[in-house]
């Protein structure tokens, strides 16, 4: 203690380092904190302990070797990380998708933001202080998606299922049958799940009016996903692209109006229930009978290491549960990308992790960087 | 009013932990690992092993190195066995998968054009040493097709039906029918192995 | 939205921009980047407020596709060895579609301006750009490695980094 | 009946009896003394391993598992196992610590958690000091742990356990006040401080927790009780989910063994009294008196790892707020409420103290709305 610090009036700051190892930084991840008794004075994050050069790799690998890799971004949702993926790859070499191979998609996607949402509410809950009961109702739904993730791909997490112009498989015998339980019971779980938490007092406290993300600032600061859509800015890629086949289907899209941690967990609760509505409509839709894979992604899959995409670039992107995923791939005719990029959501998301922590608590800063739902897997690459 | 929200919460807690007394197989759903093992659904794949029809010596593998090219993290390692003339013959004199390094991504089952190679069921592996004891050797890669037809009958069934209606029969048959030329110092005429 | 239009918009609103269209994307000066994008952005037609991506490309001659292949990145004045960043815009208020602005800096002085005045979006992918590519963008608020930790050298993702591995060609 | 009830008393009688033959007197004294005193230093740790036990049982139930029953048949052998590893865990002291603060703060802190139970009346009989100031020295002791908790934190010159150590002094402060008025309206009704006497008034199924008063206070003083034990939601010295293990982040082994014994004594201890208090004590119809404390003691437990369960931590400013502008100000109109009770003859008292309550019901409730949370509203665009 400094002579000086004792007397002058400036208050004396605690510089703290959250992370890299702390329970609740979802990962590898740190943030330098200055606090003046608990409320943050400067937030610093400091990221790349996970950084493995996925792009680097992708390019001295041929497209299809590096689908494997797309599971290791956000591994919680792999399905979308390969949906996006093969979205790009199908736009830079023009491979059209057979129907029902868009049905499965669209499908795996819906399921995969199940998985994302429910698993977010339960580590937002857990960073809350409740002791694990909320991430643990969380997990015993997860397991039943993940069982048939594994029955249709092969694994549950790794999934590796998507292929250029179509799917490596089709659904397995008794799949649909085990989505159906799925999809009918989730709902249950959502309201027991909703009962558990929504008017929890406690929660409501700790999340209202805390980390408030105005409209302006999360435009400019590309922030896109349900962070995006609690502070009201109504901006879904399922709705404005309308890839693959998502205008067959009505849903809606949650908005927030305050735009604080409580909106972005119950923007995210209201949107499973969309999910579900579509998951509901594909089963009713779905096609029983159709090929897998259309006959050009067939032939790029015949030997991945010969398949030569045409020359040029192009960016294919969808709404992961994060936010918008894209892959900007830059092909020069030979079978390996020439440049080969992620745009990762939770990268992103976190440019302004900053402006949201200013004037809180060191408990609310967690609670912020729980509710923008960052994968270091994604961040770091 | 103030505190019932937190009343209501409170009450779906003690119903999981009424539930988990009174209907345990709906209140709890965890599984007691050691005693008893969830069963793994048949698309299952963890690390992949080769394939032989009958001994292991007529393996499918026919050391085409296409799996190797292909394989992302690069963790199969093939040598192609050379006859007393130093021609190289359609065998693999060794053939190593480092399972330390493999994701089992599943590519080299999809791109092997002689069905040799699949994935496993086989999660127990953990071995005290990570470099010497996780690179299998050939021999310990080799399981008969019945093991296959064992763990993915639909998978297994499909494609023995391809094989029988493509006519292709084992090695050893192969062997017999081809001309003379490449006859075979090692292998004797063993009875063909049983078709598909 | 088309191409044409859009060019035509640019052409005429932004004094002394010369512009050459590269398929879906323009190949902006990097003098007039900033005013560009303003426009882009201020515009009623467009208001392009959402920068989704930016994204750095090394363009190695050497490198590049089987020998007597067209150069991806198109024949400009510049050698074909440049430092490329590549901005995707789009306008979530009209949803609309990306307007691709690329920019070309050599790889000798590779200095451009930044967009993180603009867009607060840009701040951390024009960082990742810097220190996987070296694209030192000026105006940039704290232009630091993000990935890399501070003391390492080079830029790990250009193409001369390292002897390109020749196993799988 | 008669002879289970009082089986502790009167086995210690016949020790004290035996010994009365061949010993002076003033020696026996020493020893029934010391009786008391291995019954608690027993009772005390065996009741923290089996707490332990019972919360890891009651947790897992809650989240749809079972909880430990890999250790002996339903886990019951856990505690020891847990013993065990605490023992031969290796005992780390942070290079930066102050060794001496470091050292002492796990010894202080289990001091006043045991020598809380001297005061509480397990059976009839059974208190093992009937102080006349027994409820006054109960608060008194177990506030002294707070000082050790912050002597922990500030000894492991920690930046996460600093912020534990001034968030636990923080709370401690502001929850024994409202702990304190809500106690005041039993000392009011039954005249004295004694815990014993407590219970006699009580005797009967008079409990208070029936009178308006009585159930309000309860839950005013279970609530503090529960702040005061750093359990969920007021557990910020130890949030582990901000600051990681708060003020026992660098303790390792039996420190932290003795850290986490005290808190689960406390707890127990805290549960016991507001059983003792407002539940009637040992009081209960058929089974042996000391039964009856053990059930009200384990209920009162129970809702404490049901708390843990299900409820998220409350951050600082709230925790004080919630102190100083709901409980304190509840507590306090409690105690006129108890004043009329107490005034007026029986069969009218009960209906104007329950309107009296009613009324401070409703003026706490309309003071806390301002800041209670609301409803939220969400548009569907498409």
């Amino acid at each position: 203690m400094s002579e000086t610090a004792l007397h002058s009036q400036e208050p004396q700051l605690l510089e703290v380092s959250i992370g890299p190892q702390h329970p609740s930084t979802h990962g590898v991840f740190r943030m330098n904190v200055v606090l003046d008794g608990e409320t943050i004075v400067k937030l610093k994050p400091v990221m790349g302990y996970l950084h493995r050069n996925h792009e680097q790799l992708a390019e001295n690998m041929s497209y299809l070797a590096s689908m494997p890799y797309t599971d290791r971004l956000d591994y919680i949702c792999s399905m979308t990380n390969n949906f996006a993926y093969a979205t790009a790859v199908e736009k830079l070499a023009g491979i059209d998708v057979p129907e029902r191979a868009q049905y499965i998609r669209v499908l795996m996607a819906e399921l995969t933001r199940l998985v994302n949402h429910t698993l977010l509410v339960g580590f937002l809950l857990n960073d809350l202080g409740a002791f694990f009961t909320p991430i643990l109702y969380a997990f015993r739904e997860r397991e039943k998606i993940l069982d048939f993730f594994e029955a249709t791909a092969g694994s549950r997490m790794m999934c590796n299922y998507f292929r250029f112009g179509g799917l490596k498989s089709d659904l397995p015998a008794g799949g649909l049958e085990q989505v159906k339980k799925i999809v009918n019971n989730y709902s249950r779980f959502l309201d027991e799940f909703e009962r558990l938490l929504t008017n929890n007092e406690i929660l409501r406290s700790r999340c209202q009016n805390v980390g408030i993300l105005s409209k302006e600032l999360a435009v400019s600061a590309s922030i896109t996903g349900p962070m995006l859509r609690a502070s009201g800015v109504n901006y879904d890629i399922r709705k404005v692209d309308k890839y693959s086949i998502y205008d067959r289907f009505e849903f809606k899209v949650p908005l927030g109006k305050v735009g604080d941690v409580y909106d972005r967990y119950y923007v995210r609760i209201l949107e499973m229930r969309e999910s579900i509505k579509i998951l509901q409509q594909i089963l009713k839709q779905m096609p029983e009978k159709g090929e897998i894979i259309s006959a050009k992604g067939a032939a790029a899959g015949k030997s991945p290491r010969m398949w030569k995409p045409p020359a040029g670039d192009a960016y294919g992107r969808i709404e992961s549960p994060k936010g918008e995923l894209g892959f900007y791939l830059v092909s020069d005719g030979t079978p390996k990308p020439y440049r080969y990029h992620v745009r990762p959501p939770s990268f992103i998301n976190i440019t302004i992790l900053e402006d949201m922590c200013l004037g809180y608590k060191v408990a609310d800063a967690i609670i912020i960087l729980g509710s923008v739902d960052i994968v270091l897997g994604e961040v770091d690459r | 009013m103030f505190g019932f929200g937190v009343l209501k919460g409170m009450s779906v807690t003690l119903w999981n932990f009424i539930l988990s007394y009174i209907y345990p197989k709906k209140g709890i759903t965890t599984v007691q690992y050691p005693e008893k093992k969830k069963e793994v659904e048949e698309r299952f794949r963890n690390f992949p092993f080769l394939v032989y029809d009958g001994t292991p010596d007529n393996m499918r593998c026919v050391a085409c190195d296409i799996c190797a090219k292909e394989c992302p993290p690069k963790c199969i390692y093939i040598i192609p066995e050379k006859d007393a003339q130093g021609r190289i013959q359609k065998k693999p004199a060794t053939f190593d998968i480092d399972y330390a390094i493999c994701m089992n991504c599943g590519i080299c089952e999809e791109v092997c054009p002689f069905d040799a190679i699949f994935m496993d069921h086989e999660y127990e592996l953990s071995e005290y040493d990570r470099l010497s004891d996780l690179m299998y050797p050939k021999e310990k890669l080799l399981k008969p097709v019945e093991h296959f037809m064992k763990i993915r009958p639909t998978d297994c069934g499909a494609i023995e039906a391809q094989r029988a209606a493509k006519g292709i029969k084992g090695r050893a048959a192969q062997v017999q029918s081809a001309p003379a030329a490449t006859v075979k110092p090692a292998e004797t005429q063993q009875n063909p192995p049983a078709n598909a | 939205m088309n191409i044409e239009e859009i060019k035509t918009d640019l052409l005429k609103h932004v004094p002394g921009l010369e512009l050459t269209v590269e398929g879906e994307s323009f190949v902006v000066p990097k003098e007039k980047l900033l005013e560009t994008a303003r426009f882009l952005k201020e515009n009623e037609k467009y208001r392009m407020d959402y920068l989704s991506c930016v994204t750095g490309v090394d363009y190695l001659a050497a490198r590049q596709g089987q020998p007597g292949q067209a150069a991806v990145g198109g024949q400009s004045e510049l050698a074909s060895d440049y430092l490329e960043s590549v901005n995707h815009l789009y306008s979530m208020e009209k949803k609309q579609g990306p307007i691709v602005l690329k920019v070309r800096v050599p790889r000798n002085n590779p200095r451009m301006p930044s967009l993180t005045p603009l867009y607060r979006g840009a701040e951390y992918q024009e960082r990742e750009a810097y220190d996987l590519f070296g694209i030192v963008y000026e105006g940039h608020p704290d232009l630091r490695r993000i990935l890399m930790w501070d003391e390492f050298e080079g830029h790990p993702m250009r193409k001369d980094y390292v002897e390109e591995d020749q196993d799988v060609r | 009946m008669e002879a289970s009830d009082t089986i502790f008393v009167a086995f210690k009688k016949a020790i004290l009896g035996f010994l009365q033959g061949f010993l002076p007197d003033w020696t026996v004294v020493i020893v029934s003394i010391l009786i008391s005193i291995t019954a608690i230093a027993i009772f005390g740790p065996v009741t923290m391993m089996y707490l332990t036990w019972l919360e890891r049982k009651v947790v897992g139930r809650i989240q749809n598992r079972y909880g430990p029953n890999r250790v002996g048949i339903f886990g019951l052998l856990q505690p020891i196992a847990d013993g065990v590893k605490m023992l031969t865990k290796e005992d780390i002291v942070p290079q930066a610590a102050d060794k001496v603060t470091h050292f002492l703060a796990p010894v202080i802190v289990v001091i006043p958690a045991l020598l809380v139970f001297s005061v509480l009346p397990f059976g009839k009989g059974m208190a093992a000091v009937n102080l006349n100031v027994g409820l006054l020295f109960f608060l008194a002791i177990s506030t002294m742990s707070t000082i050790a908790i912050f002597m922990g934190s500030w000894g492991s010159r920690n930046k996460f356990s600093l912020l534990g150590g001034m968030r636990a002094v923080a709370q401690m402060v502001s929850y024994e006040i409202p702990m304190v008025m809500s106690v005041v309206p039993v000392i009011l009704v039954t005249g004295s401080l004694s815990t014993v006497s407590i219970v006699e008034a009580q005797l009967g199924g008079k409990w208070f927790v029936f009178t308006p008063w009585g159930f309000f206070a309860a839950i005013v003083f279970f609530l503090c009780g529960v702040a005061e034990v750093n359990r969920t939601p007021f557990d910020l010295p130890e949030g582990e989910s901000e600051i990681i293990a708060g003020f026992h982040t660098e303790y390792s082994g039996m420190k932290f063994a003795l850290f986490y014994m005290a808190e689960f004594m406390s707890a127990f201890a805290i549960s016991g009294l507001t059983a003792t208090l407002f539940f009637g004590g040992w009081d209960g119809p058929f089974l042996p008196s000391w039964v009856w404390f053990l059930i009200k003691a384990y209920a009162m437990i129970f809702i404490m790892i049901w708390f843990r369960g299900t409820l998220p931590r409350l951050r600082v400013d709230q925790l004080m707020g919630f102190a100083w502008k709901l409980l304190l100000p509840f507590a306090l109109l409690n105690i006129f409420v108890a004043a009329l009770w107490q005034l007026l003859p029986a069969p009218k008292n009960l209906i104007v103290a329950g309107a009296a309550e009613a009324v401070v019901l409703v003026v706490i409730f309309v003071a806390a709305r301002k800041d209670s949370p609301q409803k939220r509203t969400y548009i569907f665009a498409d």
